[in-house]
C-alpha cells in the first residue's frame, strides 16, 4: 500500500508523448510544480492537458508551452500567456474552452464513474453547438461528457504513505476532483507523512484514488496578482 | 453621471441582509467596500471559498489563498474552503443568492455577452457561463455605452452570448433598468442624468413610466 | 448570517403534513435524532421520508412509523423493524426501494443542480423498469432524477452559527449530500460554536447549504451490532 | 466439503497485495480474517470508510464507527472517512479491485440473485446492485445447492435478479468455479470433493478440463 515514489521525475516516467494528462490548480495556484517541470525535463510531447488555466509565460503549463510540448489545451480561461496566444494564433496549438463549472464537473463525473452530466452552464451560446440539449423541469440543460485522462497530477499540502491528501484553502480547487479522475494520479505534496498521521475525518482524497506520491521540492508558489492594503 | 465607485455603491443597496454573493472581476468587485452597515454578508468566490476577506496587509500575502481574480485575498470568521465541483454545484443549486458581473452587451430580454469579441484573442469563459445560466438574482454593473459612443443595451446582443434570458437588473453610469418581459424598464436616474440622455443611450426597447426619481447614493 | 435556533421544536415548525423529507444516517448512525424526536411531538402525517434506512422499531425513523407519520419510504435498506414490515404488507406504508448509490447520487445530484444522474446499478434488474436505459462507452446506464425536499434534516458532530459543519467517522454517511440538497436545511450538532472557530481546511458542509442549526441534546446513539473482541 | 471458515479461507488467497477489497455480509466478512501474511490490503466499507479494522474491544464501541454490516469496527493506520456519494462514486468508477459477496442464485452467465425472495418481507438492495453493477472482479462466497438441496448455480436466475453478467468467480463448500463465456467451468474440488459430486450439484452448464485439481488451503 506504499505509493512513495522518490521524486517527480520517477512518478512521471511513463508519461508518454500524445497522452491526455489533468493538471490541478486554479491560475499558479495549487498547480503540481514539481510534475510540470518533470514533464519539461522530460520534453513528452504532443501532450492533450486539462487544467482550468494554461500558466503564465514562464511559470505552469506556460513551461510546458514555451518548450511546445503541448497538441492541445482545454480550460476555461487561458489569458495572461503571450507565447500561449502566438501558438493559438499560429494554429501550432489546439484550444478547447468550456465552462469552469462544466469542466470542473465533467472531472468529477468521471471520478464518480458518470458517463455523462447534465449542466445549464452554455445553453443557447455557441458552447451548445454539436450537443444534445434536454428540458427538464422546463429547464434547459447540455449534455457534457466525463473526462478520460491518462494521467491526473494534482499538488495537495499534505500527504501520507497510503495517498491520502489534504488540501490547503484555495489550492484545493481542481485537485480533489482531477485526483479522483486520472486513470494514474500522481500526488506531489509539500508534507509527506507516514499513514496514520493524517486525521481520518479529515482527509479530502482518500488514498484509493491515487496511485504514486512524492515531497515536492523548491516551491515557487508564484503570485499572479498581489493586492494587499496598508496597515493602519 | 455615476463613476465606478458610483456604480459599485448603487449595487450596494441591492444587497440584503444573510445574502451569499458572488463578485465578478472589475466594478463588481469593488461592491465588497459599500455592503451597507450591519448587514452580514457572505461573498463566494468560485475557485473555493466562501468568507472571502479584504485584501492582506503587505506581507501577509498567502499564495495559497486568492480569488476567482487571482488576487491575494484573506478569509473571514466562518469562512469555509471547498473545492471547484462543490463550488459550481452551489451555484448551479442556486444557493447563491446575487451574482454580479460586468458586461459588454445586455439585449431586452436579459441575454448577456461577456466573454469573446470575434477576431480578437479569446481568453476563456471562465465560470461565467455557469453562473449566468444558474444565479437566482443576476446584477450587470457596465458602462451604458461603449468607447465608440454605441449603446450596451441592445435589442438583441451582436456579441457571442454568455447567457440567455437571464439578467435581472443593469446598472449603469447613467441609470438602474431592470430587465423585465417587455423589455428594458427605466427605474432610476443617475445623478444629474436626464431621462432623454438615458433613452438616447439605449437602443434596446426602454420602457419609461411617469416621472423617474434620481438614485440616493451616500 | 446566525442560523442558530434554540431547538429541534423550533428548527422543525415549519415542517407540515405530506412534505418530503430527507434524513441523514446510515442505520442507526448519524441520525438525526433530535428532529426525529421533535416531529414524533409535532405528530404531522403523511410525510415521504428519503433516508437510507428506516430505523428500528423503537427507534430512529422507527418512532415515526409507531405514530404511523410516514405515509411514504425511500430507501435502500429497511429490515430490523417489525412495525415496519407490518405496515408495507399491510399497505398502510407505501415503500420504494433503490440502491444506496443510487440514493446517494440522486442526492447529491439535487445539492450540485443536476436534474438527473446516470448509473449503471440496476441495469437488467426490475430498478430497469420504465426508466431510461442508454448506452456510453459499451456500457448500459440508468436515468436516475435528483431528489427533490421540502426539508433535509442532518446530524453533525460540530457546526458553527453559520452553519458550517464537521461530521464524525462513518456517522458522515449520507448527511452532507442531503445538508445540500434540502429546500431548507435543518442541522443539529453535537458541539456548536461561534463561527470562526472551526478551521475552514477542515469543513465538510459549507453554512451555505443549511438554514438552521442548533445543539442537540441527549444523544442516545443506539448501536445496531455490537460487535467487540477480547483483549488478550 | 469446506466449512464457511474454508470458503473465507479460498477465497482469501485470490487477494493480492495492494488490493482495495469490499467484503460483503456474511462469510465474505471472515474473509478478512485469512488474508495472506505480509500482503498489504485496504478494506472499504461502503458507508463511507477506507481502511476498515478488526472489531474493538469489549468497551470501547464507538457508536460513529460502523461498517455496512451495522458492527462497531476499529479503523487502521492510513484510514479515510467520507461520504456515501464519494463512497459508490469510488465503486462505481472501479477503484475498489475485488467486491466478495453471498448470493442466493448465479447463472451460468455471470447473473446474480442475492437480494428478494417473491413472498417474502423485501427488506432491500443496499449497497449491492451498485458493487455488482461496478465492480472490477466479483467474487461470490455461497452454499453450493439451497437448504431443499437445488444447486444455486443455474442455466438462468430464477429469483429477481441483482445485476447481470458480472459475476467471475464463486467460491462453495464443494468448488471453485469460474464464470466464463462458455458457461461455468470447475476450477478446484474442495477436499474430499469428486467432479461428480460438483456436476450433479450443478444444475447450469459445467465445463470440466481434464483433471480437476484439489484446492489447498492451510
Amino acid at each position: 500500500m506504499n505509493k512513495v515514489v522518490s521524486n517527480a521525475d520517477e512518478a512521471i516516467k511513463d508519461i508518454a508523448d500524445n497522452m491526455t494528462i489533468m493538471l490541478g490548480g486554479f491560475g499558479l495556484c495549487g498547480i503540481p510544480e514539481n510534475c510540470i517541470n518533470a514533464l519539461v525535463r522530460k520534453g513528452v510531447r504532443g501532450l492533450t492537458c486539462i487544467s482550468n488555466n494554461a500558466g503564465v509565460d514562464e511559470f505552469g503549463i506556460g513551461l510546458m508551452l514555451k518548450t511546445r510540448q503541448l497538441k492541445k489545451m482545454i480550460a476555461s480561461y487561458v489569458g495572461e500567456n503571450a507565447e500561449f496566444e502566438r501558438q493559438l494564433l499560429s494554429g501550432e496549438l489546439e484550444v478547447e474552452l468550456i465552462p469552469q463549472g462544466t469542466l470542473a464537473t465533467r472531472v468529477l463525473a468521471a471520478g464518480y464513474g458518470m458517463p455523462v452530466i447534465f449542466t445549464p452552464a452554455g445553453v443557447g451560446t455557441e458552447v451548445a453547438i454539436g450537443k444534445e440539449q434536454r428540458n427538464f423541469n422546463g429547464k434547459e440543460y447540455l449534455m457534457e461528457y466525463a473526462f478520460d485522462s491518462d494521467f491526473a497530477l494534482v499538488k495537495a499540502w499534505k500527504g501520507d504513505t497510503h495517498g491520502n491528501l489534504i488540501f490547503r484553502e484555495t489550492a484545493r480547487n481542481f485537485n480533489p476532483m482531477m485526483a479522483m479522475a486520472g486513470r494514474t494520479t500522481i500526488a506531489e505534496v509539500e508534507i509527506l507523512v507516514e499513514a496514520g498521521e493524517l486525521d481520518p475525518d479529515q482527509i479530502h482524497t482518500p488514498g484509493i484514488f491515487v496511485h504514486r506520491i512524492f515531497l515536492g521540492r523548491n516551491y515557487e508558489k508564484r503570485i499572479e496578482q498581489r493586492t494587499v492594503r496598508k496597515k493602519v | 453621471m455615476l463613476d465606478k465607485t458610483g456604480i459599485a455603491k448603487r449595487i450596494a443597496k441591492e444587497i440584503r441582509d444573510g445574502y451569499y454573493v458572488n463578485l465578478g472581476i472589475g466594478i463588481p468587485t469593488l461592491v465588497a467596500n459599500y455592503i451597507p452597515r450591519g448587514m452580514k454578508v457572505v461573498l463566494q468566490s468560485e475557485n473555493g471559498l466562501l468568507g472571502m476577506g479584504p485584501f492582506p496587509f503587505e506581507g501577509e500575502e498567502d499564495p495559497d489563498l486568492i480569488n476567482a481574480g487571482k488576487q491575494t485575498i484573506t478569509t473571514v470568521p466562518g469562512s469555509a474552503f471547498f473545492d471547484s465541483a462543490m463550488s459550481f454545484g452551489m451555484i448551479r443549486a442556486r444557493k447563491v443568492d446575487l451574482t454580479i458581473l460586468g458586461a459588454m452587451e445586455v439585449s431586452e430580454t436579459g441575454d448577456i455577452a461577456n466573454w469573446k469579441i470575434p477576431g480578437k484573442m479569446v481568453k476563456g469563459m471562465g465560470g461565467a457561463m455557469d453562473l449566468v445560466a444558474s444565479a437566482k438574482l443576476i446584477i450587470v454593473a457596465m458602462q451604458h455605452v461603449n468607447k465608440a459612443g454605441e449603446s450596451k443595451l441592445l435589442p438583441k446582443c451582436e456579441l457571442p452570448l454568455t447567457g440567455v434570458r437571464c439578467v435581472r437588473k443593469i446598472v449603469t453610469e447613467l441609470a438602474v433598468i431592470d430587465v423585465t418581459h417587455q423589455g428594458f424598464k427605466l427605474i432610476e436616474r443617475a445623478p444629474g442624468v436626464s431621462t432623454e440622455q438615458i433613452i438616447n443611450a439605449t437602443a434596446g426597447k426602454l420602457i419609461v413610466h411617469g416621472e423617474i426619481p434620481e438614485m440616493i447614493i451616500d
